[in-house]
């Protein structure tokens, strides 16, 4: 058993101050100076952590993101110039020349161009809809929260209600009933999802003020603004931000799913929906003008969904 | 002297924290004998639980190596099958927090009625008059109807009756208690201890209790392994080592414990604070924090050796001759010497 | 019985949900109507020209100005057994059938109730109380309708007519049988499975779903060679396209012309259609901004390129028309009219002279309701914007918001014009005339044009009518502009090859034994 | 004692709960805290000892005003304490404060500790000039043993010993008078765990706060407390010095705790082993709420509540205890007990 | 338990009100269908006929109580297309519906629960990666591509399955693939993460303890635990798949429910828009309280609610 030694010397005791002498063995090889050992290559390990999908998704929703800021100033064309006798050309690889690289739509619009534009729209449409449900989500969350009693049930009860609801129904109806703008159309996708996101940010409000360290900050004295705004709020960012990682997919999705229905964003004005939606009769005839903006579609709310997983794993220690 | 029932060699376990590997236990030598109580003592995080997860290859996504020899046969070099022959057949685990450690939506009795099937192919009638036996035996009143109940509708300490019963199922040679009585009540952990001692009397079989409660440990235990940073720094019979611990560590422990008598004075607390697993120095893990720290205790881990005078204690201090021998001669008991100074 | 069974998948049956001519107002019920119900006088609906014949009538005469005598075919059967007489058609126009009986007004404004209405519902024969302004709208000078003897009637009217016999042979005069109706439960008992004189007889009909058509034997043209004739409603192009392509439907309607290509590049598959009894429109409102001034409107008729959308958008296989008029118009057509030419320099010299000072234009737009809309309103508008017009690009969900005037900026919007028969009272005058829909809205009116109305519309001299009618289109479409043509309308079909079958320019789908068969069959 | 700082006269605190049983359940009142009296003088601590769901917590969250009594009522230097989280409570929080068993979850593990050291101060001192305020955190850290260079770091890099410091710290920003302690130290391992005692006493000894320490270790307890309350199902079952209690226990379950407690210095000790379950405030006994679990339990203990007899600073609640002199003297440890 | 199902019952009463006061704001914010029902071309008379007709010429507040007393009796109202009763017409339509939407569902949940505990036990390993990201891009491809898509592959190109229609069940095989994909995607990452949440569990430790095989381990206790949480999402799922019927059904020409809404919010047919509107309301509200009742059922400890030695 134990690493069976020399014993003391013999039964007597050695000098108080001698050096402890040799009967130390060297280390054992097997045990490491240290418990930490980079078995690992730095490139495994980097990968391991940081997964090369990760990295393209990172380097996708980079790449997105710079398209939807500096994009039209890149574009080949205006998104909205025609040009009649171009109409439907084939992209370069199905026997189109480079002038179009993504060919030309049905009224001879540059596809490429219009991809950029889309991207533009799409993204802002769906990051700002995407603040608006978070920032509904988590006001109505924490009023629900402080408040408690009645006024939570109440707010439970439209979370209910909304929750019940699919949301694709009611921007349906609202949309062709109410007409169709740029903005009411953010605002209405900003009621997407704020029901989860109030549901989260009572749920760890309520769990913070409960045990935890809101709890420790109210019995110093804080202000109720104090402990929601300094302390809760940064604290459950990082979940939140999860969850609206899963909203902006969805959001896209919804934006083209209701583009398919004629009730997205509006010509002359374009998006990814609206031109998969307007590009559907084309899928046999000239598929690259769904194709193109649904690869992005694909591609984007992949990336997304597939950081956000990976944001949730790491924000989440129970999960490692 | 007949072979021990169980004997730990080497054995070290590393955890993947994604960048790299942590070693979480730096070869561990302990060993069980028929019939005795193990007390394994340390603080939180030192391993005292997944060295007997590890053993008994209950340690998913780790890498073990060493060896754990049970009756023997090398467990870590087990088929699954064989593997799982041996747990809860002869070596029986309890576990802390017994709330959570039974499947909440499964009645108890079916919990227990699961075990008897595997080790001792009791289905039906006999399962259950077999776990109602049981039940009775670990002090549980009404054992017919809690055997239909679940596990949160019975208290902590029934939930832990009801884990001793399970673990009893397969008549195992060794019990290993990780920390059985952490979460109850002091009336209630004084009832499990005694029926654990208890039943050891009557069954004979070998328990390793874990706790970081060192009354506990004192309490029960046959033998003590003092844990520290994934190793093992001192193993001594446990009387011994109450009453003259050798390893600093060991003797900063038991003078940082208030007591319940003697005159009140203030505590001599060990300072500093446990190195983190990733962040162990090169040396001795306790270093730091060890007022009889020399150079060489900086420079590589030292390991348990016997005391000089002591067979039976092993400790793993690079400076223990000189400690151990100046204790001898200038002090009884650390713990005094300590506090007067206070 | 080996004739055939035949599925054509159309983009809607009826957007009514009533199998009533009367009520549904659309183009796409034509198309299965004709099926259905035959009205007295028709036309030659393959030709070109769409020629006048008789159906239901053999023969009909001018009595004098007030009455137009029709004698009745012998042997017609309806679909529920009884032989067409007088009888049928005076009921086919009484106030019982429009729901202009007292007692059907009052139950009218009894069952008024909110979404609740009862008018249609089961108890009583009611029919909604839009069939009756509909009727009023489309005979609005029919006194009454009466029984000479059994095979032949009288249409009387209050006033001169000189559209009479044209109305008598548009959508809308179908006739149907007075036990038919009698029979029926209700209005919408018999909307829902109505009994007419035509070659297929209703056997199943779900709104938005399906109609189930089955032979009518005993019709009086000769055996339908369809056993079962089937519309289904398959509101995607690229479905029914695949749908075609794969084989389970027959005929697919609604085929936007780029899609032609696709269908015709396989084998055993091809496309018919061309240009219909239809215009499409840019209505122009003239009371805002900078569209109060002719001249901008001008500008914009000069503004689009008519024939470059035809060309681009309609791969040539519709056209350019002279003005809102059609070539069937016989007499009445003006020889010699055009649209305004092309001509973006001269537009943008008419927006100088105007002083346009860059304000914005709305133009409204609905979502394809007509087939290239959309497409076509982005040409237009960016036509527009290349004479310098600062175009508001607007898509609309209904017509509600299209023609809403409340915020003040309506300016151009899409429209189109049908001529139900071949009169200019039938478009010129139902749609921009006094009563017409783009005064009735308030977007355009003009004094002179309106006494020209009059005159075409009541004056029994061809002479006078055709003089006022040119004038008309002079004011509307160039001295002060209300609306300006764009292009006809096309309609086009896929279908499987080896059927020999002709389109038609009304929008009827004719599945009578002249016009259709399979080849290498019988 | 003279100087009352904090006094409890019959506090109660019931919560309504539903009992288990299906679709019968039926509503029950569980009295967390049933009929408590103590004092605390200033500068005093009173050590609050009992197992699980007792009362204690309760007790606590009653003193500082977390929860309204249901009867009774708890005042602070002569007032009663506000219980409804406005101005005053919050104003209130400047002279008591209370220390969590988790200091983890009580940190705000997004911010330095020195700000959350400081907080005390931006909450209840805006007009404090912001230099001033970063010296009196840097001095709070001091006292409690923090390292200067220690002020950026967050909750997670530090020790849990480290982390209960910063709490104190925090807790003694403003100079509290009170202090309550939910078992300030169970979360620690043992050797931590003297270091943190330690501080509370020297801290103590500067400052002279009274507190309030609630553990259910005895031995902490008798480390930290001038005076023990030992509470059983939302009573106080006895009351005295902490060697008086520890070394003489009067009532039963206090001489079973006491036996039950484990310390490595006394071996071989007889343990008494109580049967049955833990309490159930939902279902309380009749008479003693300890009869059925009592070794010595006779007849009266079954019908009759025995009251709180006090006697010359000690106090117990148990018909065995009270011998008809009217002194108290320990309950036989009875026949039936069980003596491991 | 009782008092749990009523209170249960009565949110979902008001969820289901304010449900119907939703449907009936949307509605009536710009309330003229007449234009779209008569379409463009018809007199201005019968416009006003059929608004007098329909009551819409009411103000705003008679009608909400007009029709919040109508709902009250069970009227729904008339399709203003057809005249027929607005319920009898939707429910013509809910047979096919649920033609679609079961078997979609139960796709959704055999294909859902598979992938993700098989999933969930590679945890980390290519397998996991893979099915994760294929689920990943199951839920990201939007439905009416993936179903034109596949209706060009197996009815078009293959010719194996019908492109559109009803009828047989052979036309119901794409659609129900098209929808179930979405479902089935979000089911696998639910699954996998609830299955990893129980894989954590201390009494997954307790049962390898026992010496149950690993198989018997994540079959006996394991999947129980996590198909628990996975309930919650049913309820979600059915939601989602009527939206999803919305689209799949106007792209394989399938005659439910889905189509219905699409056609009635085109022609504006208020009443039918909002009968479906209530419908869905109400078999959402219906569809959670059930799932939260069977919540109480399989997970014993929410049978019981009891405050008392909660610890
Ligand atoms: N799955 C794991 N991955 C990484 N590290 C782990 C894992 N499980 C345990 N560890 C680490 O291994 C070390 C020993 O853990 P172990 O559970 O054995 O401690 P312990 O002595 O039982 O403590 P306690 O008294 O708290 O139960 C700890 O530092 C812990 O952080
Ligand atoms: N908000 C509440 N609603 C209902 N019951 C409660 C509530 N808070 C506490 N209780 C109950 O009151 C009793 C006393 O609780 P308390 O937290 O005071 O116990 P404690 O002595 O602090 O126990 P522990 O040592 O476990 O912390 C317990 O049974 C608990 O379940
Ligand atoms: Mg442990
Ligand atoms: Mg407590």
């Amino acid at each position: 058993m134990a690493g069976s030694i020399r014993a003391c010397a013999s039964a007597r005791c050695p000098p108080r101050n001698k050096e402890p002498d040799m009967t130390i063995t060297t280390p054992d090889p097997r045990q490491g100076s240290a418990s930490v050992f980079t078995a690992k290559s730095r490139a495994r390990a980097f990968f391991q952590k940081y997964p090369i999908l990760i990295l393209l998704s990172i380097f996708w929703i980079v790449l997105m993101l710079a398209v939807a800021g500096l994009g039209h100033l890149v574009a080949p064309r205006d998104f909205m110039a025609m040009n009649l006798s171009e109409r439907l050309s084939e992209p370069v690889g199905m026997g189109g020349t480079w002038a179009y690289p993504l060919g030309t739509d049905e009224l001879g619009r540059d596809v490429v161009s219009r991809l950029i534009a889309s991207i533009r729209i799409s993204l802002t449409i769906a990051f700002l809809a995407t603040l608006v449900s978070a920032t509904i989500g988590v006001a109505l969350g924490f009023l629900a929260a402080f408040l408690r009693g009645r006024a939570e049930q109440t707010i439970l009860m439209v979370i209910d209600a909304q929750a019940a609801m699919p949301f694709m129904i009611i921007a349906l109806a609202v949309l062709a009933f109410l007409g169709n703008s740029l903005t009411l159309f953010t605002i209405l996708l900003g009621f997407y999802g704020w029901e989860r996101i109030a549901r989260i940010a009572r749920g760890l409000a309520i769990a913070a003020q409960d045990q935890g360290y809101a709890a420790a900050v109210r019995d110093l004295g804080a202000s109720p603004s104090r402990i929601y705004g300094l302390h809760i709020l940064p604290n459950i960012a990082s979940t939140l931000l999860v969850s609206m990682t899963l909203n902006f997919p969805e959001v896209i999705l919804l934006e083209s799913g209701l583009s398919f229905l004629g009730l997205g964003v509006q010509p002359p004005e374009t998006s990814l929906g609206a031109m998969v939606g307007y590009g559907r009769d084309y899928i046999q005839s000239a598929p690259w003008i769904m194709l193109a903006p649904a690869a992005v579609i694909v591609v984007t709310t992949l990336c997304v969904s597939l950081l956000g997983d990976w944001l949730r794993d790491l924000f989440d220690p129970t999960l490692r | 002297m007949t072979t021990p029932l169980m004997q730990l060699r080497g054995l070290t376990v590393d955890f993947d924290t994604g960048p790299r590997f942590v070693r979480a236990l730096h070869g561990i030598d302990m060993e069980i004998r028929r019939g005795e109580t193990l007390g394994v003592v340390g603080e939180s995080g030192c391993g005292k639980s997944i060295t007997w997860l590890a053993a008994l290859g209950l340690l998913g996504g780790a890498r073990v190596s060493g060896q754990v020899l049970f009756d023997g046969d090398d467990l870590l070099g087990m088929g699954p099958r064989a593997l799982s022959k041996v747990r809860g057949g002869r070596v029986a685990l309890i576990f802390q927090d017994p709330a959570s450690a039974l499947n909440p939506v499964q009645r108890v009795g079916r919990q227990i009625g699961e075990a008897l099937a595997l080790h001792r192919g009791l289905r039906g009638d006999a399962a259950r008059t077999e776990a109602r036996r049981l039940l009775d035996r670990v002090g549980m009143s009404n054992a017919a109807q809690r055997l239909n109940e679940y596990p949160h509708e019975l208290s902590g300490g029934m939930n832990q009756r009801v884990m001793i019963a399970m673990a009893l199922a397969g008549e195992p040679d060794l019990l290993i208690a990780d920390e059985p009585t952490t979460a109850l009540d002091a009336t209630i952990q004084a009832q499990i201890l005694d029926l654990l001692g208890n039943l050891q009397r009557e069954t004979g079989m070998a328990l390793a209790l874990i706790s970081h409660d060192l009354g506990v440990i004192a309490d029960m235990a046959d033998r003590v392994a003092v844990m520290y940073a994934g190793r093992v720094i001192e193993e001594a019979p446990a009387a011994d080592l109450f009453a003259t611990p050798g390893h600093p560590y060991t003797r900063g422990l038991l003078a940082a414990l208030p007591d319940l008598d003697g005159p009140r004075a203030r505590l001599a607390a060990i300072p500093g604070s446990v190195p983190a697993p990733n962040g162990l120095p090169p040396g001795c893990a306790f270093a730091r924090r060890c007022a009889h720290v020399d150079g060489v205790c900086e420079t590589a881990p030292p390991t348990l050796r016997v005391l000089p005078d002591a067979p039976a204690r092993h400790v793993a201090c690079a400076r223990m001759d000189a400690l151990w021998c100046g204790q001898n001669s200038v002090a009884a008991a650390p713990q005094t010497r300590e506090r007067a100074n206070a | 019985d080996d004739r055939p069974e035949i599925t054509v998948a159309v983009q809607d049956i009826v957007t009514s949900g009533a199998l009533d001519v009367m009520r549904e107002r659309s183009n796409v019920g034509a198309r299965v109507f004709f099926s259905i119900f035959e009205s007295l006088i028709d036309f030659e609906r393959q030709e070109l020209d769409l020629p006048q014949k008789p159906m239901l009538a053999t023969e009909w005469r001018q009595v004098d100005d007030l009455t137009v005598e029709l004698t009745l075919r012998e042997g017609v059967v309806f679909h529920n057994g009884d032989t067409l007489d007088a009888d049928d058609v005076v009921f086919t126009f009484s106030p019982e059938r429009f729901g202009m009986l007292p007692e059907q007004m009052a139950a009218q404004e009894d069952g008024k109730q909110l979404f609740t209405s009862n008018v249609s519902g089961v108890q009583g024969k009611v029919p909604p109380p839009e069939v009756a302004a509909i009727y009023k709208r489309s005979w609005p000078l029919l006194e009454r309708v009466e029984k000479v003897d059994d095979m032949t009637v009288r249409f009387v009217t209050t006033q001169p007519d000189p559209t009479l016999i044209g109305r008598i042979s548009r959508y809308g005069s179908e006739i149907y049988s007075q036990q038919g109706y009698a029979a029926a439960e209700s209005w919408l008992a018999h909307a829902q499975k109505p009994i007419g004189t035509g070659p297929y007889k209703v056997v199943r009909f779900e709104d938005d779903t399906i109609l189930e058509l089955e032979a009518h034997d005993e019709y009086w043209g000769g055996t339908p060679p369809i056993k079962k004739l089937t519309f289904l409603v398959v509101p995607e192009v690229a479905s029914r396209v695949n749908g075609l392509l794969s084989g389970e439907y027959d005929f697919i309607t609604d085929v936007p012309p780029d899609q032609i290509d696709l269908i015709e590049r396989e084998a055993g598959f091809h496309v018919v259609g061309g240009p219909i009894t239809n215009h499409r429109l840019m209505v122009f409102d003239k009371n805002n901004g900078a569209m109060q001034d002719p001249l901008v409107r001008r500008a914009i008729t000069h503004a689009i390129p008519r024939e470059a959308i035809v060309d681009a958008l309609w791969g040539g296989r519709t056209r350019v028309p002279a003005g809102l008029q059609w070539e069937y118009y016989g007499d009445m057509f003006i020889d010699g009219w055009e649209v305004p030419e092309y001509n973006p320099e001269l537009a943008k010299d008419l927006l100088a002279e105007a002083g346009y000072d860059g304000e914005p234009i709305q133009m409204r737009v609905l979502n394809n309701y007509y087939t290239n809309q959309v497409s076509t309103a982005q040409i237009s508008a960016e036509s527009l914007r290349q004479i310098g017009l600062n175009i508001d690009f607007q898509m609309k969900e209904n017509w509600q918001q299209i023609t809403d005037p409340s915020d003040g900026k309506r300016a151009i919007r899409d429209w189109s014009n049908s001529a139900p028969f071949p009169d200019p009272v039938a478009s010129i005058v139902n749609q921009h005339c006094q009563n017409g829909g783009q005064q009735q809205t308030g977007e355009w009116t003009n004094e002179e044009f309106n006494e020209n109305c009059l005159i075409l519309e009541r004056s029994m001299d061809q002479d006078a009518r055709k003089a006022a009618f040119a004038r008309m289109l002079e004011i509307i479409e160039r001295e002060d502009p209300g609306y300006t043509v764009l292009h006809q309308n096309a309609i086009f079909y896929g279908k499987r090859q080896d059927i020999e079958w002709e389109w038609s320019g009304l929008q009827s789908m004719d599945f009578r034994t002249e016009n259709f068969r399979i080849k290498g069959m019988q | 004692m003279s100087d009352v700082l904090l006094s409890a006269r019959a506090l109660a605190r019931h919560y309504p709960v539903r009992l288990p049983g299906g679709l019968l359940g039926r509503p029950a009142t569980l009295k967390a805290v049933d009929g408590v009296d103590f004092d605390l003088a200033r500068g005093e601590v009173l050590g609050l000892v009992g197992e699980s769901g007792c009362g204690k917590s309760t007790t606590a969250k009653l003193v500082l005003g977390h929860v309204p009594p249901s009867s009774g009522e708890v005042r602070f230097d002569g007032a009663p304490v506000p219980t409804d989280r406005r101005a005053d409570w919050r104003r209130l929080r400047r002279r008591m404060q209370m220390i969590y068993q988790d200091p983890l979850g009580a940190l705000d593990r997004r911010l330095p500790i020195v700000a959350q050291i400081g907080e005390p101060f931006d909450i209840h001192c805006p007009d404090m000039p912001r230099p001033e305020r970063r010296e009196r955190a840097a001095a709070l850290m001091a006292s409690v043993g923090l390292r200067p260079d220690q002020a950026g770091s967050y909750p997670h890099e530090l020790s849990g010993g480290q982390r209960q410091r910063v709490v104190i710290a925090r807790a003694l920003a403003l100079d509290p008078e009170l202090l309550v302690c939910d078992e300030p130290v169970s979360a620690l391992d043992v050797s931590i765990q003297a270091q943190v005692l330690n501080l509370m006493s020297d801290l103590r000894d500067r400052t002279g706060f009274a507190a309030l320490f609630i553990s259910h270790d005895l031995k902490v307890v008798r480390q930290m407390a001038d005076r023990v309350v030992v509470m059983y199902l939302g009573r106080i079952v006895e009351e005295g010095l902490p060697d008086q209690v520890f070394h003489a226990p009067l009532h039963p379950y206090t001489q079973a705790l006491v036996s039950a407690a484990p310390t490595p210095h006394r071996r071989a000790r007889n343990r008494i082993v109580l049967p049955g379950d833990p309490p159930n405030p939902v279902d309380v006994p009749s008479g003693c709420p300890f009869h059925p679990r009592c070794p010595a339990a006779v007849a009266r203990c079954r019908s009759e509540v025995p009251s709180l007899v006090r006697d010359a600073g000690r106090a117990v609640a148990c018909h065995l205890a009270q011998s008809a002199g009217g002194d108290l003297s320990p309950a036989p440890r009875a026949l039936k007990a069980k003596v491991a | 338990m009782l008092l749990y199902t009523l209170s249960r019952l009565a949110r979902a009463l008001v969820t289901v009100v304010l449900i119907v006061t939703l449907a009936f704001i949307i509605l009536r914010m710009t309330g003229d269908p007449s234009i779209i029902i008569l379409g463009p071309d018809a007199p201005e008379q019968a416009y006003e006929a059929f608004r007098r007709n329909w009551g819409l010429d009411q103000p705003l507040i008679v009608q909400y109580f007009k029709y919040f007393g109508a709902i009250a009796e069970g009227d729904l109202g008339r399709s203003m297309r057809d005249g027929r009763p607005a319920l009898d017409v939707v429910m013509d339509r809910v047979p096919m519906t649920l033609a679609l939407t079961l078997p979609a569902l139960v796709f959704n949940l055999i294909l859902g629960l598979g992938a993700g505990v098989f999933a969930a036990l590679n945890r980390n390993t290519w397998i996991d990666r893979a099915i994760m990201t294929v689920s990943v891009v199951g839920f990201t491809v939007p439905s009416f591509v993936m179903g034109l898509v596949l209706a060009m592959v197996f009815a078009v190109q293959l010719k194996w399955l019908p492109s559109g229609g009803s009828g047989s069940w052979a036309h119901a095989i794409l659609p129900v693939i098209s929808m179930g994909m979405i479902g089935a995607a979000v089911i696998a990452r639910f699954t996998r993460s609830a299955m990893l949440e129980v894989l954590g569990q201390p009494y997954i430790r307790t049962a390898s303890a026992k010496g149950l095989s690993w198989g018997a381990v994540v079959l006996r206790h394991a999947l129980p635990n996590a198909a628990i949480p996975v309930l919650t999402i049913i309820g979600f799922m059915v939601g989602s798949l009527v939206a999803g019927a919305v689209v799949i059904e106007s792209i394989f020409s399938w005659p439910g429910l889905g189509r219905l809404l699409v056609g009635a919010v085109a022609n504006r047919d208020l009443a039918v828009v909002q009968t479906i509107l209530i419908l869905i309301g109400f078999t959402m509200v219906f569809a959670n309280l059930m799932v939260d009742l069977a919540y109480g059922w399989v997970d014993p400890r929410l049978r019981i609610r009891t405050l008392s030695t909660a610890k």
